[in-house]
């Protein structure tokens, strides 16, 4: 099973998959325990092999520990997932590092707009630039994203920083992640859109310092970028 | 069946109930007309509604004469909408 | 309950649980009204909710006739209490009383949706519809549904007093009061809508 | 005091009033025949689930390819299909099927009573959900094709035509939602009423079987949980056809109250389909293990927990989607709390079945596979609960993995479990035990290998409610996936086909079944079989606990609950209670 996790890009994703690890042995011994009890259970007490069943009813106190002692411990690991599990969305959602580049994120029926700033770094100037299903970001710098959509929920969701945000129409919803390799990664639409939802599909290009500044250039022209 | 005495007072006090009913209705009227300020008017009115819809309950509805298992079915579904309202204030109510 | 007549002492004794006292109709008639407080519960949640978020709805407030809402509420509670005093009536064996109180009940109930329906008439005039914003959304929804309660409470009364009528409703003894804890509720519900829609 | 009326002393069986074919079959107030109408329902409507299921996984393997009885589907066609999959198995599958057929065929045989405590008013709630499957097939033959905006039907998607061009389709499902809704609430007014107030004599509430405990709690969570969801369901249905903005944000309107008024509900219903599902298999394991079922009363508050925790969960489904992020942290808490009370019921059953004496009949073949599922859906629920793992889980095929492995177990596995262990009482006729043995192996191989490799997606990041993934790169080692669980779908379906054979066969052709063919304790294994008009020839008294099995101080290994001590001393085990213990 978690081999199955795709490659991580993104600072807090390796966090993420800590936990997903965490989990899965936690809950994996008790399932196999579980089921290879239950399995026994039903090969060692088959009728063929026990004459007279053993007569318990589980309700004096010494018997009702056989169930409560397991589920203390149950609620012992419970409690311990909720502390890392909660330090993981602490981290993801709760804070926002300080940006070092920003890019306002809209979904549409059905496609992802991406709104850059521009050499100037503000938005709602001229030099803003909208491109369609396509995210730049350069590499191991903070990006803080606004997210926002034009008509129904969509999901902004990257397997690949393992970050998923619905964007909702009528808020905007703020976020961030950072990138850790360079690369070309899929940006998907999570949450059911309409009939194209599963065409609703970007690209994020992450990325080298130098990379990213020729990025810059081609798209703002040379004398523009400088300026910045 | 209740002697004619009894039944008599029943009947008073079901009447005192309405006079009273009638009465808070009017002073929350009287409230919204007053000069003070949003919040306390806001408690008024609210207090003097859910007075009179205890009242309503307690002596109409009978619930005062009801077994545990009625008032439980009548107060968990209240608390219950009135713990929802109460979560998704974050959500909804403070959203700007 | 019928059945414990027929059983033998030793156990009689195991079955006296708070629960089974209980008529089952005011259980059951308990329970509906338990779910009717979810649903009007979840109005008035979304309600509240949305005028804190939005504010200016106050000057939307200001056009509902405040005047009919208030001789309304007054209607109402009148209503509650003619309908508590023929459910008194069936108690004592006043067959008399059972009928005048259920005809003032259903009277009071019709001039309550009498009044309403001038207020929606004039409301409309002045061009206040369900989309006029969402506080006359939610007025006409509200109100409307509240109307719709009244208005099977009427029916209910009707088919009551025709048994009063006919003398068949000594057999039934606690259809008024269960036909009564609806028409409480239903006057419950307008004690809360009158402050949220026409005071606030 | 309750004045008991002429017609609320019923009790004993009457003689069959000769009412003619229309009061007797189709319009029957007798909650024996309106168990056997929802099961009907229920059975003729997972069909229609089972061929959207059939469509979709044929679509998800071999994208656009032609579908065999169908042709290719369409992308709008797709999102339809697999909004109505949701829809109708939960709402008229699962539902009628755990909830209607057994609840009503079952509280009343073991409380002991003669029928339900309003029997009108349980043809009626039938015939209320009848509608609502009649207006939901409907929606599928207007203009412009059934609602497809998912079962969750998110607005503003579902709010208005112009986003999914779905017209009448999206009203009808409203309204169909909305009558099967009030229909539920009617049958819960019967449960609980017959439940707590029609219990023969003895039958306090700790002595109760557990499936009506269990039908109760269900009864209690869908009334108080469904209100909300009605009120929103009236404010969607003026958004659509009135063109007001209540979940709209153009004037004003907030599409997340939806989603929180829809999962307040949407939670604890899942508890009101499964729990139904555990109280089957409580009913089941200690009888084909010879045991007591092991701790009674932890199990009942383990129960009542649960219900009460299924109330403040509800914003797990929506860590996501826009809430304030500082509410997902007490909702993830108190989620993962959850699995203390599921513990507690799974452990118990585990434990009833040591020192047993098991014998695996289909029905027991179906209640321990059932639990053994059902503990990878619960395992699972922990990834899910946890705030932080959701950021990546949430809305891939882990979740739709995950919900099929908590609601297949209780309601599917639960109730064919109920259905092969309550059938001779229900037609008076057995099943045939290999045909069980044939369909419970099919379907356990089957469902595992559906939705195992879906888990396996999931974690891929394949997200949900995607028509053909073939676009994306990174989900390119997903599609054998895919393949394999499409593979599963068809042999699971196929596994159904023994069932069919079995029921319907079994029903002319079945041995005639004893009145107590299982040796069980509950009430309604101490009449005849099926039973008769009235239940029971005689009142019926209790003496003890439903699950004394195996006791060795017994004369016999099974002790009926009507069974009279028998001699001055009482037994041990089967001792009365002179207090009410409550």
């Amino acid at each position: 099973m978690l081999t199955w996790l795709p490659q991580n890009v993104s600072t807090f994703g390796g966090d993420v998959d800590h936990l997903f690890h965490i989990i899965y042995y936690i809950t994996g011994v008790w399932f196999v325990a579980a089921e290879l009890f239950l399995f026994y259970c039903l090969v060692r007490f088959h009728k063929s092999r026990q004459a007279q069943p053993l007569y318990a009813r589980g309700e004096s106190s010494s018997q009702a520990a056989w169930v409560l002692v397991p589920v203390l411990v149950v609620l012992m690991l419970d409690l311990g997932i909720d502390k890392i599990g909660g330090d993981v969305w602490h981290r993801i959602k709760l804070e926002l590092p300080p940006a070092g580049d920003q890019v306002h994120v809209t979904g549409k029926q059905f496609n992802w707009e991406f709104t850059y700033p521009g050499p100037d770094g503000k938005f709602g100037t001229a030099d803003d630039q909208t491109i369609e299903n396509e995210l730049h970001v350069p590499v191991g710098t903070v990006v803080r994203f606004e997210l926002s959509s034009k008509d129904v929920i969509h999901s902004f969701f990257v397997p690949a920083l393992r970050l998923k945000q619905d964007a909702m129409p009528g808020r905007t919803i703020k976020g961030w992640f950072e990138a850790t390799q360079p690369g070309t990664y899929e940006i998907a639409c999570a949450e059911l859109c309409g009939f194209g939802h599963y065409g609703m599909h970007g690209v994020l290009t992450v990325h080298t310092a130098a990379d990213y500044q020729r990025w810059v250039q081609s798209t703002w022209g040379a004398a523009k970028a400088a300026a910045k | 069946m209740e002697t004619l005495l009894e039944s008599a007072a029943t009947r008073a006090h079901y009447i005192a109930i309405w006079r009273w009913l009638v009465v808070l209705a009017i002073a929350a009227l009287g409230v919204s007309l007053l000069p003070i300020s949003k919040i306390a008017a806001l408690v008024l009115i609210f207090g003097i509604a859910v007075v009179k819809a205890a009242m309503v309950m307690r002596d109409y509805m009978h619930l005062k004469a009801e077994t545990l298992i009625i008032h439980a079915i009548a107060l968990i579904p209240i608390l219950l909408f009135i713990g929802l309202a109460l979560t998704l204030i974050p959500d909804i109510a403070l959203r700007h | 309950m019928g059945a414990s007549a027929h059983a033998p002492t030793a156990v009689a004794a195991v079955n006296d649980d708070a629960f089974k006292d209980i008529a089952r109709g005011r259980i059951a008639v308990w329970w509906f009204l338990a779910s009717e407080i979810m649903v009007f519960g979840g109005f008035i949640t979304c309600y509240v909710l949305f005028r804190y978020a939005h504010g200016g709805w106050e000057d939307a407030a200001r056009h509902v006739n405040w005047k009919l809402g208030a001789v309304n509420t007054v209607v109402l509670l009148t209503s509650s209490l003619t309908m508590i005093l023929a459910h008194h009536a069936v108690k004592v064996g006043d067959k008399q009383g059972v009928k005048t109180f259920l005809g003032l009940t259903i009277a009071l109930g019709l001039t309550f949706l009498v009044i309403k329906g001038f207020e929606y008439h004039a409301e409309f005039a002045e061009g206040f519809t369900p989309l006029s914003g969402l506080f006359w959304s939610f007025y006409f929804l509200m109100t409307g549904l509240h109307g719709l309660h009244l208005l099977v409470g009427i029916i209910i009364n009707l088919s009551l007093l025709v048994m009063a009528l006919r003398g068949t409703i000594w057999a039934c003894g606690d259809r008024v009061e269960l036909g009564g804890l609806y028409w409480h509720f239903v006057d419950v519900v307008w004690i809360f809508l009158f402050p949220l829609l026409y005071l606030t | 005091m309750a004045t008991a009326t002429p017609s609320e002393i019923r009790v004993g069986a009457h003689h069959e009033p000769h009412l003619g074919f229309l009061r007797s079959y189709v319009f029957s107030v007798d909650h024996k025949v309106i168990a056997k109408q929802y099961l009907g329902l229920s059975l003729f409507m997972a069909l229609l689930g089972g061929a959207a299921a059939y469509l979709i996984r044929w679509q998800l393997a071999w994208p656009e390819t032609y579908v065999p009885g169908w042709g290719y589907v369409e992308p709008q066609q797709y999102n339809a299909i697999i909004t109505m999959h949701g829809t109708i198995m939960i709402f008229f599958v699962a539902m009628p099927f755990v909830l209607g057929a057994f609840g009503n065929f079952l509280i009343p045989l073991m409380v002991g009573a003669d029928d339900m405590a309003f029997p009108r008013l349980n043809m009626m709630s039938f015939w209320t959900l009848f509608v609502g499957s009649a207006v939901l097939i409907a929606s599928f033959f207007v203009p412009a094709g059934p609602a497809a905006g998912g079962w969750t039907a998110y607005a503003p998607l579902s709010a208005r035509p112009i986003y999914t061009g779905v017209t009448w389709g999206q009203n009808l499902w409203l309204i169909a939602v909305a009558i099967e809704f009030a229909s539920f609430l009617m049958g819960g007014i019967n449960f609980l009423t017959t439940a707590l107030n029609m219990r023969v004599p003895g039958m306090t509430l700790w002595r109760l079987p557990m499936l009506v405990w269990t039908e109760l709690i269900a009864a209690v969570l869908f009334m108080l949980s469904v209100g909300p969801l009605i009120a929103g369901a009236f404010m969607l249905l003026l958004d659509r056809i009135a063109g007001t903005s209540f979940f709209v944000p153009d004037k004003g309107g907030d599409p997340l109250l939806w989603q929180h008024l829809f999962w307040f509900f949407g939670h604890p219903e899942v508890y009101v389909v499964g729990l139904p599902g555990f109280g089957i298999m409580m009913e089941i394991i200690p009888v084909f293990s010879r045991k007591p079922l092991y701790g009674y009363k932890t199990i009942v508050w383990g129960m009542i927990a649960a219900g009460v925790l299924s109330f403040v969960v509800w914003a797990h489904h929506m860590f996501v989607s826009g809430i304030d992020p500082r509410l997902a942290t007490p909702f993830s808490i108190t989620t993962i709390l959850i699995s203390v009370p599921f513990a507690i019921i799974v452990f118990s059953l585990l434990v009833t079945l040591w020192g047993g004496k098991i014998e695996l009949t289909s029905a027991m073949l179906f209640a321990v596979g059932g639990l053994a599922t059902f503990i990878i859906g619960g395992v699972t629920g922990i990834f899910l609960g946890s705030a932080g793992l959701d950021v990546y889980l949430h809305g891939t095929y882990f979740v739709v993995a995950h919900f099929h492995y908590t609601l297949m177990p209780l309601a599917i596995f639960g109730g064919f479990a109920g259905l092969y262990f309550w059938f001779p009482k229900m037609f008076g006729r057995m099943m045939n035990e290999t045909l069980g043995r044939i369909h419970f192996l099919a379907t356990f191989i089957c469902f595992n290998c559906v939705f195992i490799p879906l888990f396996l997606a999931g974690v891929a990041g394949n997200p949900r409610r995607i028509y053909e993934m073939s676009s994306y790169d990174f989900l390119k080692p997903a599609q054998p996936l895919h393949v394999i669980a499409t593979i599963a779908t068809l042999g699971l379906l196929a596994g159904q086909i023994p069932f069919i054979i079995n029921f319907f066969m079994s029903l002319v052709r079945g041995r005639k079944a004893e009145r107590n063919p299982w040796h069980a304790n509950t009430l309604e294994w101490c009449t005849d079989s099926p039973p008769p008009h009235g239940n029971f020839s005689q009142p019926m008294v209790v003496y003890r606990d439903p699950y004394e099995y195996g006791n060795p101080d017994a004369p016999k290994d099974w002790m009926a609950q009507n069974e009279p001590p028998a001699a001055p001393a009482p037994l041990g085990g089967g001792q009365i209670r002179r207090t009410g213990t409550r």
